[in-house]
């Protein structure tokens, strides 16, 4: 028999397998932010969490609600300010940034700023926050998102955040760090990565009973697919049992879905 | 020096430095007493139509109490510096306070989702916009702390909000390489909550520092709220902590709990219950006045809206909740 | 009878008078400092001291030996680094730079590089420091000299220190903020300014018993001089009092000369 | 981007961001016991040729300890970034260590006078130099450790300083003023001396910081010489104080007195008697031999060094000194 688990912590249980010990994470609070401390109690206890407003490597003791409370530096080994954090991100010290999505694109750009017209918006999301800056100068940029054909889009309202911007090159030519880019898109339905030659989205597994063609389905883009998609390893028992009982007791994360 | 690509929006303010120079030859150097209440600060400092940016995280260190007064005093037209507000702007728009706004982040509350009378504010296309990215707005606040007129990043780089922003694209002298210049703002006027001040201004923080160390260099008036006062002397004998010295601040009111409801570190940790009370009161803008009559403009002080939100017992509360007591 | 007292403690006495209470100093160590010192025990008890490696308004306990020792943040009310200082010049908080000079021209540019040729030098001196950087993003620079025709010259070897460069309008035409630059020089004979029309250096006065045709004779470049030259008040009682027991009593200022 | 002028110097150092990057992304994050001798640090981290920056103000929280044992390892060729210097600058110039120099402050010893060592070797053409300021050096480690090419000051313009430098001179994109910028250094090895550091390199700091905040996190490779050693709990309990974290260290020594005979703040003062014995024993290129022996190549350790200086005693006297005790 399978163990039971929701969408959300099948995301965040095989999100956290993408953290190697020893790196540093730049995450946000709620979900990467659980996913991070359950990398850190399961394979990666050298994980180095840092967040946006200046908290670095703290003994999180619950999750924190902004990624500024008092918790994000907790016994951390220094509290910072935004300077020191994205400085340290365009020194190339911060391997991974860890964000979620409203739309995203075939090449990982994200839009969280508006739907509609920008002056005009029929929703005015917050914007960039500090997720532009992240994945932009941090190595690999992860991002954790619902799939779905509204958020997988052909074509984004408007370019919040940089992915590989037109493709392959794309980067480098307007600027940004080579070598960085966005490297996992976690869903509930697979996980994607990105293909070398076109820097185009990929299927790289589809999760425990999900088929090819219903990612297909939920997708608003033309995905890479390979001749043989692996099948993610479903959340084992300690996984889950770590995320209930030690990560998120509250079920503020894993009790959304 | 050739400009490879130019944001679209306009600046809200002059990047010349020596204009601010100009400023700041006339401000004053001397240590004297500047105690003063929420409302002749706002009385002396935040007019119609001034340019204000706030400390702090959002909902953590935040001068609640004197956005508070801002309101009470029905401030109209004032421009906003939007980098990782949460619920001071959420204060902002429901006094219809401001006209524009430089935005990193605005709208959110984080985790705790979107502000419905937030959002009305900026879909209604009332509020001037120019888009930005958390970075680039502490960047600008650097250049005018450093004096300059321009700071380098490599952020919004190919993107919208470069787009969107008043940031130009440049090449670098030296290796050719494009950066995002940013531009320098001296807002007219900065507020930052701080854990204690003497009655000059000068400050310690304890905690992340967020922008507000590059804040209270660039700002032409710094006002600042302290959760206590204390006297020179806790200054002097450990010169290492302050963080802001006094030839840069204006005003300094004393407000206990004055970042209520949101978190102030080591003291307090937000009011999560009160915070969701706001997002639910806003999504009915006739249930929202009535919320913001009994918590804001029909109290005539901070004292009064804390004992309105528990007073001492919810403040006790908050207290060991930060300490980890309570969980 | 007039009260007794060294080139020293002329210069030091007469210059500390052109230190306006309320305003921000930066000073290096010896004379300068020892100035400073004495204004604030005189008519400037509210003179802001800054020290260029981050000391800020010092309860100075005795002359430091350096401009970064621990005197310079003893009591102070902030101890910070150069950047801080340098950052608060360039913003324009800073009235005064106190500065001392080896070879200075008739636009009071400053030399403390070298003598002789650049690159094989007859004698290297230490280089700008922060003297460039305050005299360049302080208001008024004022310089304390011994007056002879080797410091006084009509060319510098190199210009380590902006004065008005080539003359009037020069420092705005390089870049430099408008409305700073050189304002007073004190030397054992006199004390200097600059014409507003020209921006060349003028005597302001003389010092008691000094004729003017001594300071020209000990000035290798044409001074501008007023046809009513006023003699500089000599030191008081008091202050040559508070120079000797409050400020330098160990002498190692006053005692040089 | 156009170049209005440019200083006629060569660089050093390559100021490109991304070859940095490249370096930063390999550097371990991991909190490793980082606990070594000053021969260990020097023989990983300090190879003849490299390019050198030392922390604090030249006779004040000086790693003194560690330019000795660059002395007996008998280091040549190395860069030497030349901000604040003194009698850091003066003890390298006895070893002959060094063939190039960025110069904002060198030769002298401040109030004290100048090395005729020192002016010796600066005097003979055998070195290679490159003019710059004191804050332009600082801002060019920020710009480095800002992880962009350059940065923007108002200093040098319109002086030799500049002429002589690898500074260029650009016009600001948003105003068309000129500034001076200077490019960024990232330096092979910095050498900090602390007040307190834990084994893995998380520091403190007391008093004035200079540039070394800056330098830090400029240089590839950190070596901190600390007081004292502290447990990682006592970073931990209050992370405001921590100045240098960890990831950037990659070595740790504690050396108390290591500062002597520079002044470490709140510990103990300069030793002037001494310093002004190395200036004395200079004049005579003959007797400076027999005094480099005395006090360092004759030594096997930096102890032995405070031993000869008066040992205890003489550290106490300091010590007096400092807190103002004895004057």
């Amino acid at each position: 028999m399978t163990t039971e688990y929701n969408m959300m912590e099948l995301m965040i249980c095989v999100a956290s397998r993408y953290l190697e010990d020893g790196k540093t994470v730049a995450v946000g609070t709620g979900a990467p932010c659980a996913t991070a401390m359950l990398a850190q109690k399961m394979a990666a206890p050298n994980l180095v969490i840092l967040f946006e407003a200046g908290g670095i490597a703290p003994m999180l003791p619950q999750m924190p609600i902004s990624v500024g409370d008092s918790r994000t530096f907790f016994r951390g080994i220094m509290a910072a300010g935004m300077a020191e954090m994205m400085t340290t991100c365009c020194r190339g010290l911060v391997d991974y940034a860890f964000l979620g999505g409203a739309q995203i694109d075939r090449y990982g750009n994200i839009n969280s700023t508006v739907i509609g017209d920008y002056y005009k918006p029929k929703v005015r999301f917050p914007g960039s926050g500090g997720a532009n800056d992240f994945a932009s100068l941090c190595w690999r940029t992860l991002v954790m998102t619902v799939h779905s054909k509204s958020r997988f889009v052909e074509k984004l309202d408007f370019v919040t955040t940089p992915g590989y911007l037109t493709g392959k090159g794309a980067r480098e030519e307007a600027g940004l760090p080579p070598g960085s880019g966005p490297y996992k898109i976690i869903t509930d339905l697979a996980v994607l990565d990105f293909e070398d030659k076109t820097k185009a989205m990929r299927i790289e597994s589809v999760h425990p009973g999900v088929a090819v063609d219903k990612v297909r389905k939920e997708t608003g883009f033309q995905l890479i697919v390979q001749e043989m998609v692996e099948e993610t390893p479903p959340p084992t028992e300690t996984e889950l049992e770590i995320l209930r009982d030690e990560v998120d007791p509250l079920r503020l994360i894993i009790g959304r879905s | 020096m050739e400009v490879v690509e130019k944001g679209l929006n306009q600046l809200f303010m002059d990047p010349d430095p020596d204009k601010a120079r100009e400023f700041f030859a006339k401000k004053s150097r001397s240590m004297t007493d500047k105690r003063m209440t929420e409302k002749e600060a706002v009385e002396k400092f935040v007019p119609n139509g001034c340019f204000l940016a706030i400390g702090g995280f959002g909902a953590i260190r935040i001068p609640t109490a004197f956005i508070h007064e801002i309101l009470r005093a029905r401030r109209k037209n004032l421009g906003f510096y939007g980098h990782t507000s949460t619920h001071d702007f959420q204060l902002l728009c429901a006094g219809r306070c401001i006209d524009r706004v430089d935005i990193a982040y605005v709208v959110g509350l984080e985790a705790r989702g979107l502000s419905p009378n937030a959002r009305r504010v900026m879909e209604s296309g009332e509020v001037q916009v120019c888009e930005w990215t958390n970075y680039a707005l502490t960047a600008r606040l650097r250049a005018a702390a450093e004096g300059v007129s321009f700071g380098i990043i490599r952020s919004m780089l190919g993107t919208d909000t470069l787009k969107m922003s008043g940031a130009r694209v440049i090449e670098c002298p030296y290796t050719g390489k494009k950066f995002a210049a940013v531009p320098a703002v001296w807002p007219d006027v900065g507020i930052i909550h701080v854990h204690e001040a003497d009655i000059y201004g000068n400050c310690h923080i304890r905690g992340i520092s967020v922008s507000d160390l590059e804040l209270a260099r660039a700002a032409k008036h710094v006002i600042i709220t302290a959760e206590r006062l204390v006297d020179n002397a806790a200054i002097r004998i450990n010169p290492t902590r302050t963080v802001i010295p006094y030839y840069l601040v204006d005003a300094v009111i004393e407000v206990p709990f004055g970042s209520y409801p949101g978190n102030m570190p080591y003291l307090y940790y937000s009011d999560e219950e009160h915070l969701s009370r706001w997002l639910q009161a806003e999504k009915d803008p006739e249930e929202f006045k009535r919320f913001l009559d009994q918590y804001i403009y029909g109290v005539a002080s901070f004292e009064e809206y804390l004992e309105r939100c528990g007073g001492l017992a919810k403040m006790r509360e908050l207290q060991r909740l930060e300490a980890l007591v309570d969980r």
